[in-house]
């Protein structure tokens, strides 16, 4: 795979689609999230698409994900059937974690997701984990670890950091910086508010991006990996984005103003991208047409196959608690 | 409206109102009592019980923290150490285990290590339980596993009166003590018996006086025991309910004096069953009340199991009230 | 020297050899597994496990870490989660509490959270228990208190033969293994039978055959228990000792056997004693053997304090052979 | 209190026999504990002496202090008592904490002594209570952290900074680099091994000194405890010393070469201010004959204070598990 993103029709207009399915899915979740059809945490990625599709691109098969509870862009853009992810939210046994951890806890082994984590900084000893073992198992294979930058905060982020970077472990830590952690705005939680300074301080390479542009994330994102897929280690990667949304379905936002989130609206990635295929004649307006028909007709099948999903039998309650044996 | 229903209507209010008097309380009372967690102060607490106080009281009282529960928490015991009163806030006890090492070797272990030098007059609270689907990760019921650790107190408000009480003598207490509120209970509305301002928080409570079991809980398994007392009333059999609300040091004479009384007991307990504070209690009546037990203790608790998020499976996982119904009543009548 | 003893001497080891043995085997049989820890390398591990083995399999396989217990902790389930087999060891349970976090939210979870999908194939050793007059911070048995954990296993082995025998076990299970080995059994010598191999870490093991009175015990009380059956004898009281050594999943099977045959039971438990998993047993039996009993249980524990230094508060505080004759005495012949 | 040292002759043999007391005193603990007259784990603060006596020399009354297990060299130089010390370690009741903590857990609620922590990183968040306390109860009280170079590993020591740094708080942390974590050479265990650029990355003011010099050491605290007093927050001391002896009692020292041990008592800072001050005529033979039996005197005197002690009643196991009241 090449460093460049090739920003051809193709794959220009290949991002602008990943990231509607986000988008899309999510708002329908939200509505959903009324009717209670989905209930518990919903954390939605609402202006963030761009982060994840982009880091996404610089990923393939071989490469392990862990992801955050705010996991449905990473699973959507890692791969995971749409119909999975909303079964999983309806609690449904045909999820992608038998409905057992809804929106928070997307799991896929085939695709190597190793799941959203609820506990913040809480993936990050994993990521270290799943990237020793591939060292030793698959070299070459790139453990892609997304958290907001509320995890700075905690001891795990700076323990993680140092084992990667003094074991030479192939993570890509992408920091998904939104500014706020739930209400806390990252000026009142972080004396050092530029994240990227903490890992620098692990001799960790670092770069900070604009997470507004798929583009710029995918390129920042395909460096990194290269570097990582050459054995130098751990890379760290702090993504500057914004939820447009709710912390959670229970958040009033007394913590920003109406005028900020409008600001950053201007900058959503969505019709930005939009924008310039339009502007450099990388889709027609029937292409833009098909590609929304396309995600709406997704998104339908995937609610109808929600629907018809069935309950886990409740006398598995206790299936798994300890296991049998390990799948390889 | 006479007097009388104007005093209750001002005393009516939900567990979560009652949390947020208790805490507004404390910060007027004592200048050295100071609340302190995550999102308590511009978010407005995660559950919304500090909503408003950090425009009453300023952001050195409300003060919010970064995420970081392992050094807040042991800032609490510090701050407790040097002279303040903190009231910590992890925000739910699913986090609380990143502060854990911080608890047991400080805060529980400090007074008796320095020979009586240092107290830890310290609050932590923390949302507890599950029922809201928040899956395994967010779901756990901490408590009972708590109140192994000596050097604690821990309390687990059932009632609103509780809730709007118990702060108040936590926070008299020179030891620190825990405070577990429930998530399902934030809003649970009562009545405040203008009376009472104030709860003891060295015994369990009788909530529903009755011959013939004993069921004890505490937490959201309160209502549920009570829901159960009445079931079980009208068939004629008569449970009474012990709120047991102060987990660690266990209130013994009031346990025993009810078991001994009706000789049958059911313990309600939400967290898993293996060495619960179900568990405890259960040996405890094994041992003290062995002559006096006409039958088998009976436990209802949470399955063996992560809180799995999906609505019918975690009521499976849950104590509910047919079961303990079911389980009182197979004590009073044996199939 | 006949051939018999020549292999008698040869398979003579302390217990800390025992681990160790159990650890090379291990590293040599599997190249998925690595141990992982705080000083198990260069320094040879906190109380010398390891001792010579960075020299023989190097830095990769016996893998010195930093002091941070919460990532090395999770980048072992991690690991296990990605296909290896790792031993991570905490040099002592009483730092196991800043990796409590992700015992309990990810290895214990994840693979019934994940629908079956990821397995931990981890094993987790730690030091435990007082004794040695390290004081309160160094000084907590906490296995009983993580037996708690659904979805975790945990092993207490109490002899040289479990300590050789039980990791090939725990790394054969597809499930997180918590393995707590006794500070004061590591001088511990035995001789191993060269017949046996393996260890059943599903089963608790009788010790000692008895009539009169069952005592279950683990780890260091277990040469207590046996002390202690063996001063009874002497008074005419013969005890069966069972070894719980397994404390999750308990196996009901051997436990309730004894107790049911000899209807008297003392529990030795180096855990504080509320909430211990002690009052677990306590609890099944009362739940499940209450009309077989006929004498209340007996829990001897240890005192709910943290464990002072000097050393004969630090006896008073653990339990004793004496402490635990005298129980099961009472128990056979009451006052 | 000045920023500088005054270096005058009573200062520069007050400093000597500062480090004299803990050198010999130590020197009789491990006698004391081959006669298993203390046991327990016993970790001596050998070759590190000027780090204690110099920062201490920045404190006074008001100030708060938080040690380390490795605690004699910080016990003693604040101004505990001797005799209470050892009396501690014999595990008698006149120790300084009743002979509950032993050798690791000291305390002195008087002389603000808030203990010896024995879980490495643990002191941390303590100090940012004890700090946060002080400035509204005491301002310009200064709490004075120690803890070893292998406490960087932990996360409270990453939240901590940034805790004291974004609240602004009165510590001064004091990190004892000598070079290992028991057994694990600093180079081993963290990817950026100058400790103190991990606390610049949280903007708090740090420096580097060389830990063998107690009058390095001394205008260094100075130099922090009046910026921290001044209102500006927390500062980071990273002291470079070594310890000579081994980690603790059961230590066969494999990790290290005794060569290196040498070349580091070259620097021992005993004899080097020692030579200091008779080269400078700041000590007479006389003087430094006074200063050896003094402190010769002192420790027969505290071992005779230790012997002489009573055991705590075993009644008492549970007293002080749960407090009756808090001293004010
Ligand atoms: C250890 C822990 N503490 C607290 C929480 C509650 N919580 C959930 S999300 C969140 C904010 C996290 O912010 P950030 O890391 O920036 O991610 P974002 O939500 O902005 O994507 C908090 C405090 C948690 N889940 N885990
Ligand atoms: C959390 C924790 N992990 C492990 C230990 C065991 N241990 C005690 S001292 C020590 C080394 C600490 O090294 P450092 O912080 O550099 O201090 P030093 O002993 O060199 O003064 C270790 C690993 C502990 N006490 N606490
Ligand atoms: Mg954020
Ligand atoms: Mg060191």
């Amino acid at each position: 795979m090449s460093q460049k993103p090739h920003l051809d029709r193709e794959h220009g207009q290949h991002l602008f689609r990943q990231m509607l399915r986000i988008r899309q899915f999510e708002a329908r979740c939200a509505e959903l999230y009324q009717a209670q059809k989905i209930r518990g945490f919903l954390h939605l990625y609402d202006g963030e698409e761009a982060v994840a599709v982009g880091v996404m691109q610089a990923l393939d098969e071989r490469d392990a994900v862990v992801a955050t509870y705010r996991d449905h862009g990473h699973a959507l853009a890692r791969g995971l059937p749409m119909g999975a992810l909303m079964a999983e939210m309806y609690g449904k046994v045909e999820g992608c974690a038998r409905g057992r951890g809804g929106s928070m806890h997307f799991f896929d082994r085939r695709r190597r997701f190793y799941g959203g984590n609820a506990i913040v900084g809480g993936g990050l000893p994993l990521a270290i984990g799943i990237a020793m073992a591939d060292k030793q198992l698959h070299p070459g294979a790139v453990t892609a670890c997304f958290f907001g930058e509320g995890a700075a905060g905690e001891g795990a982020f700076h323990e993680s950091i140092n084992l990667a970077e003094l074991w030479d472990l192939p993570v890509l830590f992408v920091c998904e910086n939104n500014l706020y952690a739930m209400g806390m705005p990252l000026e009142l939680a972080e004396a050092e508010t530029d994240i990227f300074r903490k890992a620098a301080a692990y001799r960790t390479p670092t770069e900070a991006v604009d997470g507004m542009n798929p583009v710029v994330v995918e390129a920042a994102a395909r460096k990194a990996v290269a570097s990582i897929r050459d054995g130098n280690g751990p890379y760290f990667l702090e993504c500057r984005t914004y939820r447009f949304r709710a912390h959670s379905m229970f958040d009033a936002q007394l913590y920003r103003t109406r005028e900020e989130i409008e600001l950053w609206k201007e900058r959503d990635p969505i019709p930005r991208t939009q924008k310039w295929l339009e502007e450099n004649h990388m889709i027609s307006p029937e292409e833009l047409r098909e590609i929304e028909g396309q995600v709406e007709a997704e998104i339908e099948e995937a609610v109808a196959f929600a629907e018809e999903g069935t309950w886990e039998s409740v006398e598995d309650l206790e299936r798994f608690v300890l296991m049998d044996e390990v799948s390889e | 409206m006479n007097d009388r229903s104007a005093r209750e209507g001002m005393n009516r209010m939900t567990y979560r109102e009652a949390c947020r008097h208790a805490i507004r309380d404390a910060l007027i009372n004592d200048a050295r009592t100071f609340l302190m967690g995550e999102d308590v102060g511009l978010y407005g607490g995660c559950y919304a019980v500090s909503k408003g106080l950090l425009d009453e009281f300023g952001p050195e009282r409300i003060r919010d923290t970064p995420l970081a529960e392992g050094a807040f928490v042991g800032a609490g015991i510090g701050a407790a150490m040097a002279g303040l009163r903190p009231i910590v806030e992890i925000m739910t006890c699913n986090f609380s285990l990143l502060a854990l090492d911080q608890i047991m070797n400080n805060a529980a272990t400090i007074p008796h290590m320095s020979g009586g030098q240092f107290a830890v007059p310290l609050v932590i609270r923390m949302a507890t339980g599950a029922g809201r689907q928040l899956a395994a990760q967010h779901s756990h019921s901490l408590e009972g596993w708590f109140a192994h650790i000596p050097g604690l107190k821990v309390l687990a408000p059932g009632t609103v009166e509780d809730a709007r009480y118990m702060l108040k003598a936590a926070l008299a207490d020179p030891n620190p003590v825990l405070i577990f509120e429930h998530i399902v209970l934030y809003n649970a509305e009562g009545e405040l018996d203008p009376d009472v301002m104030e709860v003891d928080i060295a015994r369990a409570k009788m909530r529903r006086p009755g011959r013939d079991v004993s069921i004890l809980a505490y937490g959201n398994s309160l209502p549920k025991a009570l829901a159960a007392a009445e079931t079980l009333a009208e068939e004629g059999i008569d449970a009474e309910v012990v709120d047991l609300r102060v987990l660690r040091p266990l209130d013994n004479a009031t346990i025993f004096e009810t078991v001994a009384r009706t000789r049958r007991c059911v313990i309600v307990d939400e967290g898993w069953k293996s060495g619960s504070i179900s568990a405890e209690i259960a040996a405890r009546l094994s041992e003290e009340l062995f002559f006096e037990l006409d039958a088998p203790i009976r436990r209802i608790c949470s399955r063996e199991a992560p809180v799995p998020y999906a609505a019918h499976m975690e009521e499976a996982a849950l104590p509910q009230t047919a079961q303990i119904a079911d389980a009182a009543r197979n004590l009073v009548k044996p199939r």
